[in-house]
C-alpha cells in the first residue's frame, strides 16, 4: 500500500515537473559546437602536439636525456640516443605515441635543454594507429614559436661557458 | 479470392516497408530530440539534420563483421535475433490503420487480417517477443548476456500479467476484443472528436498500459535487460553485425507496435476530427504514433534506470494491485451502468 | 479435402513431433523450445477448429507466460547440454521406474483403443458448432456449468503459491544463517590477520 | 655505500679494540678502523665520493665530514682512526652544512651536463646533491674547462683507452680511479697531473688506458668523468633492470649483474656484483665486455644443415629428423662405439650433465670429454693429477697467506680475479710471492723473486725445490733417498743447472716455503697443458709432500674454464674417478663397457674411421686443440658432425648439422667455479633467434633417438645435485712419485721455443665477437722479447713469418716489456690467425723459426 502511494504521487506531483525539465532544455542552445564545421577558441595556455626545437644552427636542441620519457605518467615517449659525427648526444629514435599523450606538459617541463614544447594543435585523426606514433622528424618541422621561450637558459649556458653574448 | 489475396499482398509489403522505415527514422528521432533534450545536437551530418543517418547506420550494420564466438550454442544464437524481430513485425497484421479504402480500383480493407480477438493476437504474439531475447542470452554463453537474458525473462513475468489486466478496462467497455471494432466505437461526429476516446473513461488503465508496455519493449526506465553501465549490452552483447540490427529493429518495432495499440484502444485509432476528413484518416493515426513515439523518447531523456529490485516491487506490489483494481471497478462500474 | 484440413493435420503432425521432441531431448533449454513448437502447433490446430479464443489463450498463458518462467528457471540453475541430472539408482526407483511405465503404456493403449476403434462419425473429424472456443461461450461455461471446478482450480492454485513462498521464506532463513556465520568467521580471520 | 664496511687494510692481527659512540649507538671495532667503517659497521649511512671499501683511504673528497666531540672542527671520517671514547654525530646541523658546503664546492667546476652524461641516474654525486646540497647554485661566474678538441660548442670527450672515454671537467678529483688502478690492478697507465685548481686525472702521457681491469675505473667513478664506449649513449639506466648471473670466461666465476631492458629483449651491460670470497667487487675486462658476444651480429640464428656441400637454414623439425636418420644409421651399422662427444666446459651444469648422459646412456660409449685444447691426454688420467685438481681450494684464503707461489701460470691471463687477490695479499698483508715460470710472464710483477726456468723443465725445478728443503734441512723426510731417486736428481745444484736457476734463488723460495705459516700454491696452465702434465703433477705431490703444503695451506691446478670444475665433478670424462662412476651407474643404472676414450683418441679414432659421428657441443676444436692439422683431419673424415655453437666457426664449417646455442644470459643455468662452489646465472633475456639452452637440445636428440633423457628437470636437477656432492675420494700417493725427467731432442732448425695462450682481453674462441675487446686486440700478434727482437733486427710493428715443421704464420710484432729470454708468445683467440696450425700434439715444447717478412 506504501507503494502504491509513492506511485502514485511521483506520477502525478513528481514526474510532471521532470518532464518539463526536459522539454524546456530541448529547446535551450546546445552547448556542443557542431564541430568540424564550427571550431572552438583554444585557451592561450592550451597544450596540443608536441614539438622539437633546433637551435638557430640547426643542430637539434635535444640530447636525448631521457627526462621527459621518465617524466611522463603515460610512457607515451620512446627514445633511442646515439653520437652524431660531432661526438654529441643526440636522438637516433624519439617517438611520442599520442594516443597515450595525455597531453599534461610535463615533458616540457622536465626537459632541461628546452627541447620540447607542446603546441596548439589538436585535430588529428586517421584510421591508422601507427599514424599516431609522431617520429622526431614530425616534430622537428617549423612551427610557431613562442616568445623567447629560450632566453633564460641561453643566457646561463653563456654564462657557464663564457660565451660572448651575440646578436641574435 | 485472388483479388483479396492482391490486396493482402499489396498491404502486408506496404506495412512492413513502413514500418522498417519507421524504425529506421524512430532512431533518428531517439537521437536527435535526446541530443536536443541534453543541449546537444545530435546526428548533423549525415543528409541535412543529419536526416540520413539511419541509412549510413545500415549500411554500416550491412558491412560489419559478422562475429560469432566459439562459445556459443549456434542453433539458438541464430534463432535469438530471429524470434525477436519476427513477432514484433506480427504485431501489425491486426492493427487498423485506416477505415476502408479503394485506390486503382482495388477495395483495401483498413487493416491486414481483421480477427475478432485481434488484441488477444497482439498479446499472445508479443509474448512470444521474449523468447528472441532470453534464447540469445542463454546461447551466448557469456555472463554479461545471460544475465541480460535471465533479466528480461523475469522482467516479462513480471509485468506480462499486470500488462494484460490493464486492458481489460478497456475490453469490458468496448465488449469487444477487435481491434476495428474498437476503433469504430471511438469515433465521433462532433466537433469535440475525441470525446469517446476510451482514455477518458479508463485512464487509469491507458497509465498502466503504458507503463507495462514500456517494460515490455526494455526502455528505459526499464532497459535493465541490456543496462549498458553493468552488463555492456546485456543478451545481445555477443551479437553484431546484421545480427545485433534485428535486435535492434526488432525493438523499435515493439516500440512502434505498442505506440499502435495505444492509439488503437485510448486514442481513437486512425479518427480524426469530422470537419477534416479531406485528411486520408492514416494521417491522423501517424501524428498519434508519432506522438507516442516522442514520448518514448522523452521518457527516456527524464528518467534513470530502475535498479532490479526497485523493478521488482514496482511490478508486483503496485502495478499488478492497481491493474487488478482497475479492472475490478470498471467491471463494476459497466455492470452496474449496464 | 481442403486446405484447412491440410494445415489442421500438418500443425496436428508438427504438435506430435514437438512433444517427442522434447521428452528426447538431453539439453533443457531443447526441450523447453520443443515444447513451445508443440504448443504453438496445437493453437494453430484449435484456431483451424475454429476455436480462436482458446488458441490465443494457449499461446499467452503457456508460450508466453510459463514457458518463460520454466527457461528462467532452467537458466537460473544453468543446466547445460549433456549435463547429468542425477539419475536415481535405487532399487525401489527402479521398480516404480517400470511400474509407472507399464500404467502409463497401458493407458494409452486404452486412450487409443476406446478413440479408434469405435469408429464413430463423432470422432474427431467432426467439426464443432460455430463459437465453439470463443470468448462468449467459454465464459459461459466457465462461470456456469464449471464455475466450481474453476474456483477449485484457482484455490488449488493459491496454496500452491502459499506453499512456494513457505518453502521460499525457509531456506532464505537459513541461508541468512549460514551467511551470518560465514560473516562472522572472516571477521574473526581479517582480526586474526591484524593482530 | 650499502656494503658493510669491512676494509681489508684493517683487518689488523692485534686483535685490541676500541669502543666509541656513532649516534648515540656505542660501538666497538678493532683499533685501527676508520670512524667511518665504525659507523657502517652499525649501519650509519656517511655520505662519500672517494672512498671505496677495497681501497686505501686518502681522505680527498671531504664528504664524510663528522663531528667528534672535543674536536674543533668537522673530521673527515674516513681519515680518522676511531679511539676510545669518542663521540661521533654524524646527523648534526654543524655536519650538513659541512657537507652543503663541501658539495656546493664539488659542484663549483662541475658542469651541468646530466642531459648528456651517461652517468645520470646512477650518479653518485647527482644522489648526493639531491640528498644533502643546495638546490640553485651560487656561482656565477665562469667554470673551470679543459677543452679538447678547440671547438667550443661541443663538450670534452677524451678518449684515453680503446674503450675509456674520459672527461676532465666532470671530474671531482676522488681520486679513486688512480687508486684502484695502482693499488688493485698494479697499473700506472693513470694519474693526476698538475695542482690546484688545474688538477686533472690523465692517461700517462704516451699510453693508453688499456689494463685487462680496465673497465672497473668506469664502474667505479662516482660522476660520469670516466664513462666506457659499451654504454656510452646507449640507454638510460632507469631503464634497465638488473639480473644476477655469473661470468663464464673465468674460473672463478665473477658475480656480475646484467642491465638489460625488458621490452626489447637486450642486454646492455654488465657490472659487478660484488662477492669478497671470489671478485671483491672487481672485474675483468673480459667478463666486462664479453657479454656483447650475446647480441653480436654472426650468431647463428637458424639450424643449419648440409646439402650437397652448401649449408643452408632449416627448421629445428628438420635438422633433428636429419639427426635421426643419420645418427640412427650409424648407430644401427657401425654401433654406439662409432659416435662421441665433445662439449665446451664452459657450459652450465645442466647441459654437461644431459651431455654425459646422450652420450653414455643413448649413445652408449665413453666417448665424451671436455678438454679440447689439451695435447696428448694419456689413454687414462692418473690420480696424481686428478686429486691436484680437486683438492679444496679457496680463493678469499689467498688474502692472508702469507706465501704464495704461482707456478707455470701467467695468472693475470687465465686467472685474473686471483691475480688480484694476489696482488692484494702483497699489498695490503705483505705477503711474499714466488713466481716460477717456464718464460717471465706478465703477472710476475707481483713477486718478491721471479724464477724463470728452462722451458720444458717443470719437473726439474720443482724437484730442486724438494731437494733443497733436504738439503738445507729445512725439513725433515723419512727417506730423502728415495725422493732423490724419485726426482732423477741427486743434487739440488744439478736440477738447478738443468733448468737454469741459480741456487741461491731456489733456497730462498724453499726457506719461505718451510717458513710459512699459510701457503697457497697455485698451478697453471703453462705447465698443465703441457704434454707431461702428468709427470709434473706427480712432481707437485712430491713437493706437497716434502712441504707439507696442503697441511698449512692450499694447492692446487686451478681449471681454465669457466665449469672445469662441474665438468669433472660431473664426471663429463671418458674415466671419471671410480667413485663419480659408481654414483653416475647408480643413478642411471648402467654403465658402457667400452673403452673410455678423451679428445685425443676420439681424433685419432676419427683418423682411423673407427669414429664415424660425432657431436661438438659450444667447443671449437679445430681452432683450439693444439694441433690443427690433425684435428681438421680426423674431422673432415667424419660421416656425421653435429656442431651446437653461437657462430659460425671452421668447425661448424665442416659440420653436416649446425644447431644455435643460447649463451648464457638467455637460459638459467648452475656453474661451479674453481672452487666447487655452485653458482647461479639467472636467465636475463629470452633465447634470441630460434637458439635453444644446451641441454635443451640435447635432450632433443635423445628424444628423437628415442630416449627421454630425464623425466623431469627436476630429476636432472637431483642427479646433478648428487654428482656435486659426491667427494671423488682421491688421496695424495703415500710416497714419493718417480717424475723420471728427460730432456726434450730438438730440430736445429727451429730454435725458438713458443707459447701460445690467451690474450689478456680475450678468453677461448668466442671474445674476438665481442667488439670492445677487439678494441683492446683485435688480431694476433708475436710477443717478442727485446734482445730476441734485437737478434733477429726486427722492430715493434713489422710483420714476421713464424714457422714450425708443420705450419707457418704471419703476424705483426710486439715488443714485449717483461719476456727476458728466447721465448715468444702468440695468442690462439683469433681466427684470422690460427696459430695452433704451428703446433705439434706429440711436442712437449714447440720450437719455431721466425723470420722477418720484407715487404
Amino acid at each position: 500500500m506504501k507503494d502504491l502511494l509513492r506511485a502514485l504521487t511521483n506520477v502525478f506531483w513528481r514526474m510532471p515537473p521532470a518532464f518539463w525539465v526536459t522539454m524546456k532544455h530541448m529547446f535551450k542552445k546546445p552547448v556542443t559546437l557542431d564541430y568540424p564545421r564550427k571550431k572552438a577558441a583554444m585557451a592561450p595556455r592550451y597544450r596540443g602536439r608536441h614539438y622539437l626545437e633546433r637551435y638557430d644552427d640547426g643542430t637539434e636542441r635535444c640530447v636525448c636525456c631521457g627526462l621527459c620519457a621518465a617524466a611522463c605518467p603515460a610512457d607515451a615517449i620512446y627514445m633511442e640516443p646515439e653520437e652524431n659525427e660531432k661526438g654529441e648526444r643526440q636522438a637516433r629514435v624519439y617517438e611520442i605515441n599520442l594516443l597515450r599523450c595525455i597531453f599534461c606538459g610535463f615533458c616540457e617541463e622536465a626537459c632541461p635543454e628546452e627541447a620540447i614544447f607542446l603546441g596548439r594543435e589538436y585535430e588529428f585523426s586517421d584510421n591508422n594507429r601507427n599514424s599516431f606514433i609522431y617520429s622526431k622528424e614530425q616534430m622537428l618541422v617549423p612551427h610557431p614559436r613562442k616568445p623567447n621561450p629560450f632566453k633564460r637558459i641561453i643566457r646561463r649556458v653563456r654564462r657557464t661557458y663564457g660565451v660572448p653574448e651575440q646578436n641574435s | 479470392m485472388f483479388e483479396v489475396i492482391l490486396t493482402s499482398s499489396i498491404q502486408v509489403v506496404v506495412v512492413i516497408v513502413v514500418v522498417l522505415t519507421g524504425c529506421a527514422w524512430a532512431t533518428w528521432l531517439e537521437r536527435k530530440v535526446l541530443g536536443h533534450m541534453q543541449q546537444r545536437i545530435g546526428p548533423s551530418y549525415t543528409g541535412p539534420y543529419g536526416l540520413l543517418q539511419p541509412v549510413a547506420d545500415g549500411l554500416k550494420l550491412i558491412f560489419k563483421e559478422d562475429i560469432v564466438p566459439d562459445s556459443v550454442e549456434r542453433l539458438t544464437y541464430t534463432l535469438g535475433p530471429m524470434l525477436s524481430f519476427v513477432p514484433a513485425l506480427l504485431t501489425f497484421a491486426v492493427i487498423p490503420y485506416s477505415r476502408d479504402f479503394s485506390l486503382f480500383g482495388l477495395e483495401f480493407k483498413g487493416v491486414i487480417s481483421d480477427l475478432n480477438i485481434g488484441i488477444l493476437w497482439i498479446f499472445a504474439v508479443t509474448s512470444l517477443g521474449v523468447y528472441g531475447l532470453v534464447l540469445a542470452g542463454w546461447s551466448s554463453g557469456s555472463k554479461y548476456s545471460l544475465l541480460g537474458g535471465i533479466r528480461s525473462s523475469a522482467q516479462m513475468i513480471s509485468y506480462e500479467v499486470s500488462y494484460g489486466l490493464s486492458i481489460v478496462g478497456v475490453i469490458v467497455i468496448a465488449g469487444t476484443l477487435s481491434m476495428t471494432e474498437l476503433v469504430a466505437k471511438q469515433a465521433s461526429d462532433s466537433i469535440w472528436f475525441f470525446e469517446n476516446w476510451y482514455l477518458w473513461r479508463n485512464p487509469i488503465g491507458f497509465l498502466l498500459y503504458l507503463t507495462c508496455a514500456i517494460a515490455e519493449t526494455n526502455r528505459t526506465p526499464f532497459d535493465l535487460p541490456e543496462a549498458e553501465s553493468e552488463l555492456v549490452a546485456g543478451y545481445h552483447t555477443e551479437y553484431s553485425s546484421m545480427r545485433f540490427a534485428l535486435f535492434f529493429i526488432g525493438e523499435y518495432a515493439n516500440m512502434l507496435a505498442v505506440a499502435c495499440v495505444a492509439t488503437t484502444l485510448f486514442f481513437g485509432g486512425w479518427n480524426g476530427p469530422a470537419f477534416l476528413s479531406f485528411v486520408p484518416p492514416v494521417i491522423w493515426f501517424l501524428i498519434k504514433v508519432f506522438v507516442f513515439m516522442f514520448c518514448y523518447v522523452w521518457l527516456r531523456a527524464t528518467f534513470p534506470r530502475f535498479r532490479y529490485d526497485q523493478l521488482m516491487r514496482f511490478g508486483w506490489l503496485v502495478l499488478l494491485p492497481l491493474a487488478i483494481l482497475n479492472a475490478m471497478v470498471t467491471g463494476l462500474v459497466v455492470l452496474w451502468l449496464g | 479435402m481442403s486446405i484447412d484440413t491440410v494445415i489442421f493435420f500438418i500443425s496436428a503432425v508438427v504438435a506430435v513431433f514437438g512433444a517427442t521432441m522434447m521428452i528426447t531431448q538431453r539439453n533443457p533449454v531443447a526441450s523447453v523450445l520443443y515444447f513451445i513448437v508443440s504448443l504453438l502447433a496445437q493453437a494453430v490446430c484449435y484456431v483451424q477448429l475454429g476455436a480462436l479464443f482458446v488458441g490465443a489463450m494457449l499461446v499467452i498463458v503457456y508460450a508466453g507466460a510459463i514457458m518463460v518462467l520454466f527457461l528462467f528457471v532452467i537458466m537460473l540453475l544453468n543446466l547445460r547440454g549433456t549435463e547429468d541430472l542425477g539419475a536415481s539408482t535405487g532399487r525401489v526407483s527402479r521398480f516404480t521406474k517400470y511400474l509407472v511405465s507399464i500404467l502409463l503404456i497401458a493407458e494409452l493403449v486404452f486412450v487409443i483403443k476406446s478413440v479408434f476403434i469405435p469408429a464413430t462419425t463423432t470422432g474427431i473429424m467432426s467439426m464443432p458448432a460455430d463459437e465453439f472456443g470463443n470468448v462468449a461461450p467459454v465464459s459461459k461455461l466457465l462461470f456456469t456449468r464449471y464455475l466450481y471446478p474453476f474456483e477449485l482450480t484457482g484455490v488449488l492454485l493459491l496454496v500452491a503459491i502459499v506453499g512456494a513462498v513457505v518453502l521460499a521464506k525457509i531456506d532464505r532463513g537459513d541461508k541468512k544463517r549460514v551467511t551470518d556465520e560465514l560473516e562472522e568467521s572472516a571477521g574473526q580471520a581479517t582480526d586474526g590477520t591484524a593482530g | 655505500m650499502a656494503e658493510v664496511a669491512k676494509k681489508e687494510g684493517s683487518t689488523s692481527r692485534d686483535t685490541k679494540t676500541v669502543t666509541l659512540t656513532i649516534d648515540g649507538r656505542s660501538v666497538t671495532v678493532p683499533k685501527g678502523t676508520t670512524v667511518l667503517e665504525a659507523a657502517l659497521s652499525v649501519g650509519v649511512q656517511i655520505p662519500t665520493f672517494c672512498w671505496h671499501p677495497k681501497l686505501k683511504s686518502i681522505g680527498a673528497c671531504r664528504m664524510c665530514y663528522v663531528e667528534i666531540e672535543k674536536m674543533p672542527k668537522l673530521q673527515v671520517s674516513c681519515a680518522t682512526e676511531a679511539a676510545d671514547g669518542m663521540i661521533v654525530h654524524t646527523d648534526s646541523d654543524l655536519v650538513k652544512r659541512g657537507r652543503r658546503a663541501v658539495l656546493e664546492f664539488i659542484l663549483l667546476n662541475h658542469p651541468l651536463d646530466c642531459p648528456t652524461c651517461d652517468k645520470g641516474g646512477d650518479c653518485d654525486l647527482q644522489n648526493l646533491t639531491f640528498a644533502h646540497g643546495y638546490d640553485d647554485s651560487r656561482f656565477d661566474f665562469q667554470k673551470r674547462r679543459f677543452i679538447e678538441d678547440g671547438v667550443e660548442s661541443t663538450f670534452d670527450d677524451l678518449r684515453i683507452g680503446p674503450e675509456i672515454i674520459l672527461n676532465r671537467n666532470r671530474c671531482i678529483h676522488c681520486y679513486k680511479c688512480v687508486r684502484a688502478n695502482k693499488e688493485a690492478f698494479g697499473e700506472y697507465d693513470l694519474g693526476a697531473f698538475e695542482r690546484g685548481n688545474v688538477t686533472e686525472i690523465n692517461a700517462a702521457p704516451g699510453q693508453q688506458v688499456d689494463n685487462p681491469f680496465s673497465g672497473n675505473l668506469v664502474e667505479i667513478c662516482p660522476v660520469g668523468a670516466l664513462t666506457n664506449t659499451d654504454w656510452r649513449y646507449k640507454i638510460r639506466v632507469w631503464l634497465t633492470q638488473t639480473v644476477a648471473s655469473v661470468c663464464p670466461y673465468t674460473s672463478s666465476g665473477s658475480n656480475i649483474l646484467f642491465f638489460k631492458e625488458k621490452h626489447q629483449n637486450r642486454v646492455y651491460r654488465v657490472t659487478g656484483r660484488r662477492n669478497d670470497d671470489i671478485d671483491d667487487g672487481w672485474l675483468p675486462d673480459i667478463t666486462r665486455y664479453g657479454y656483447q658476444i650475446i647480441h653480436s651480429e654472426d650468431r647463428l640464428r637458424t639450424p643449419l644443415i648440409k646439402k650437397e656441400g652448401n649449408q643452408e637454414t632449416a627448421t629445428w623439425d628438420e635438422a633433428l629428423a636429419v639427426i635421426e636418420k643419420r645418427l640412427g644409421e650409424i648407430k644401427d651399422k657401425k654401433g654406439c662405439v662409432c659416435i662421441g662427444g665433445l662439449i665446451d666446459p664452459s657450459l652450465d651444469n645442466a647441459t654437461l650433465h644431459s651431455f654425459s648422459k646422450l652420450i653414455r646412456r643413448t649413445l652408449g660409449s665413453n666417448n665424451v670429454d671436455f678438454r679440447i685444447d689439451y695435447r696428448m691426454l694419456p689413454k687414462t688420467s692418473s690420480d696424481n693429477y686428478s686429486i691436484l685438481t680437486s683438492r679444496p681450494f679457496r680463493i678469499a684464503d689467498i688474502d692472508n697467506s702469507d706465501v704464495i707461489i704461482t707456478f707455470g701460470s701467467d695468472l693475470l691471463k687465465e686467472h685474473p680475479n686471483e691475480y688480484l687477490r694476489i696482488r692484494k695479499a702483497c699489498n695490503f698483508h705483505d705477503s711474499r710471492v714466488f713466481s716460477l715460470n717456464p718464460y717471465a710472464v706478465k703477472s710476475a710483477d707481483v713477486a718478491e723473486l721471479e724464477l724463470v726456468y728452462g722451458i720444458g723443465a717443470d719437473e726439474a725445478i720443482i724437484a730442486a725445490l724438494c731437494l733443497a728443503g733436504v738439503e738445507e734441512k729445512l725439513v725433515s723426510i723419512p727417506n730423502p733417498d728415495q725422493l732423490k731417486e724419485a726426482t732423477g736428481f741427486a743434487l739440488m745444484t744439478e736440477a738447478a743447472a738443468v733448468c737454469g736457476v741459480e741456487p741461491d734463488q731456489i733456497k730462498i723460495v724453499a726457506r719461505a716455503l718451510a717458513k710459512a705459516r699459510k701457503v697457497t700454491l697455485i698451478a697453471g696452465e703453462l705447465v698443465t697443458r703441457s704434454r707431461d702434465r702428468e709427470n709434473i703433477a706427480s712432481a707437485l705431490c712430491n713437493l706437497n709432500r716434502v712441504f707439507g703444503i696442503e697441511e698449512k695451506g692450499q694447492i692446487a691446478v686451478l681449471s681454465r674454464y669457466a665449469n672445469s670444475m662441474g665438468a669433472r665433478k660431473l664426471g663429463v670424462l671418458p674415466d671419471p674417478p671410480a667413485v663419480v662412476k659408481s654414483e653416475l651407474t647408480k643413478l642411471w643404472g648402467g654403465w658402457p663397457d667400452t673403452e673410455p676414450r678423451n679428445t685425443d683418441s676420439m681424433l685419432v679414432n676419427m683418423k682411423k674411421e673407427e669414429i664415424n659421428g660425432l657431436i661438438v657441443m659450444g667447443a671449437d676444436p679445430i681452432m683450439l686443440y693444439p694441433d690443427r692439422e690433425f684435428a681438421c683431419e680426423g674431422l673432415e673424415k667424419l660421416d656425421f658432425l653435429i656442431v651446437c655453437d653461437l657462430f659460425e666457426s671452421e668447425t661448424t664449417a665442416l659440420a653436416d648439422v649446425v644447431l644455435p646455442i643460447c649463451s648464457w644470459a638467455e637460459y638459467p643455468g648452475e656453474y661451479v667455479n674453481l672452487e666447487g662452489r655452485v653458482q647461479q646465472a639467472n636467465q636475463a633475456i629470452k633465447p634470441l633467434y630460434e637458439s635453444r639452452p644446451g641441454y635443451e637440445i640435447v635432450e632433443l636428440i635423445a628424444d628423437r633417438l628415442g630416449q627421454k633423457l630425464f623425466e623431469s628437470d627436476e630429476v636432472r636437477r637431483i642427479e646433478i645435485e648428487k654428482l656435486l656432492e659426491v667427494d671423488n675420494g682421491l688421496s695424495w700417493p703415500d710416497s714419493f712419485v718417480n717424475t723420471g725427467w728427460t730432456n726434450e731432442e730438438h730440430d736445429d732448425e727451429f730454435t725458438v721455443p713458443l707459447a701460445v695462450g690467451d690474450d689478456p682481453h680475450h678468453c677461448g674462441h668466442r671474445t674476438e665477437k665481442a667488439s670492445s675487446l677487439v678494441n683492446f686486440c683485435g688480431e694476433a700478434y708475436i710477443e717478442i722479447s727485446p734482445g730476441l727482437a734485437a737478434n733477429y733486427q726486427i722492430e715493434e710493428g713489422d710483420s714476421v713469418r713464424v714457422e714450425s715443421p708443420v705450419g707457418k704464420i704471419i703476424v705483426p710484432v710486439r715488443i714485449s716489456d717483461f719476456l727476458d729470454n728466447d721465448v715468444v708468445f702468440i695468442p690462439r683467440n683469433f681466427s684470422s690467425t690460427p696459430v695452433t696450425s704451428l703446433l705439434m700434439r706429440k711436442c712437449r715444447v714447440d720450437r719455431v723459426k721466425i723470420s722477418k717478412v720484407v715487404s
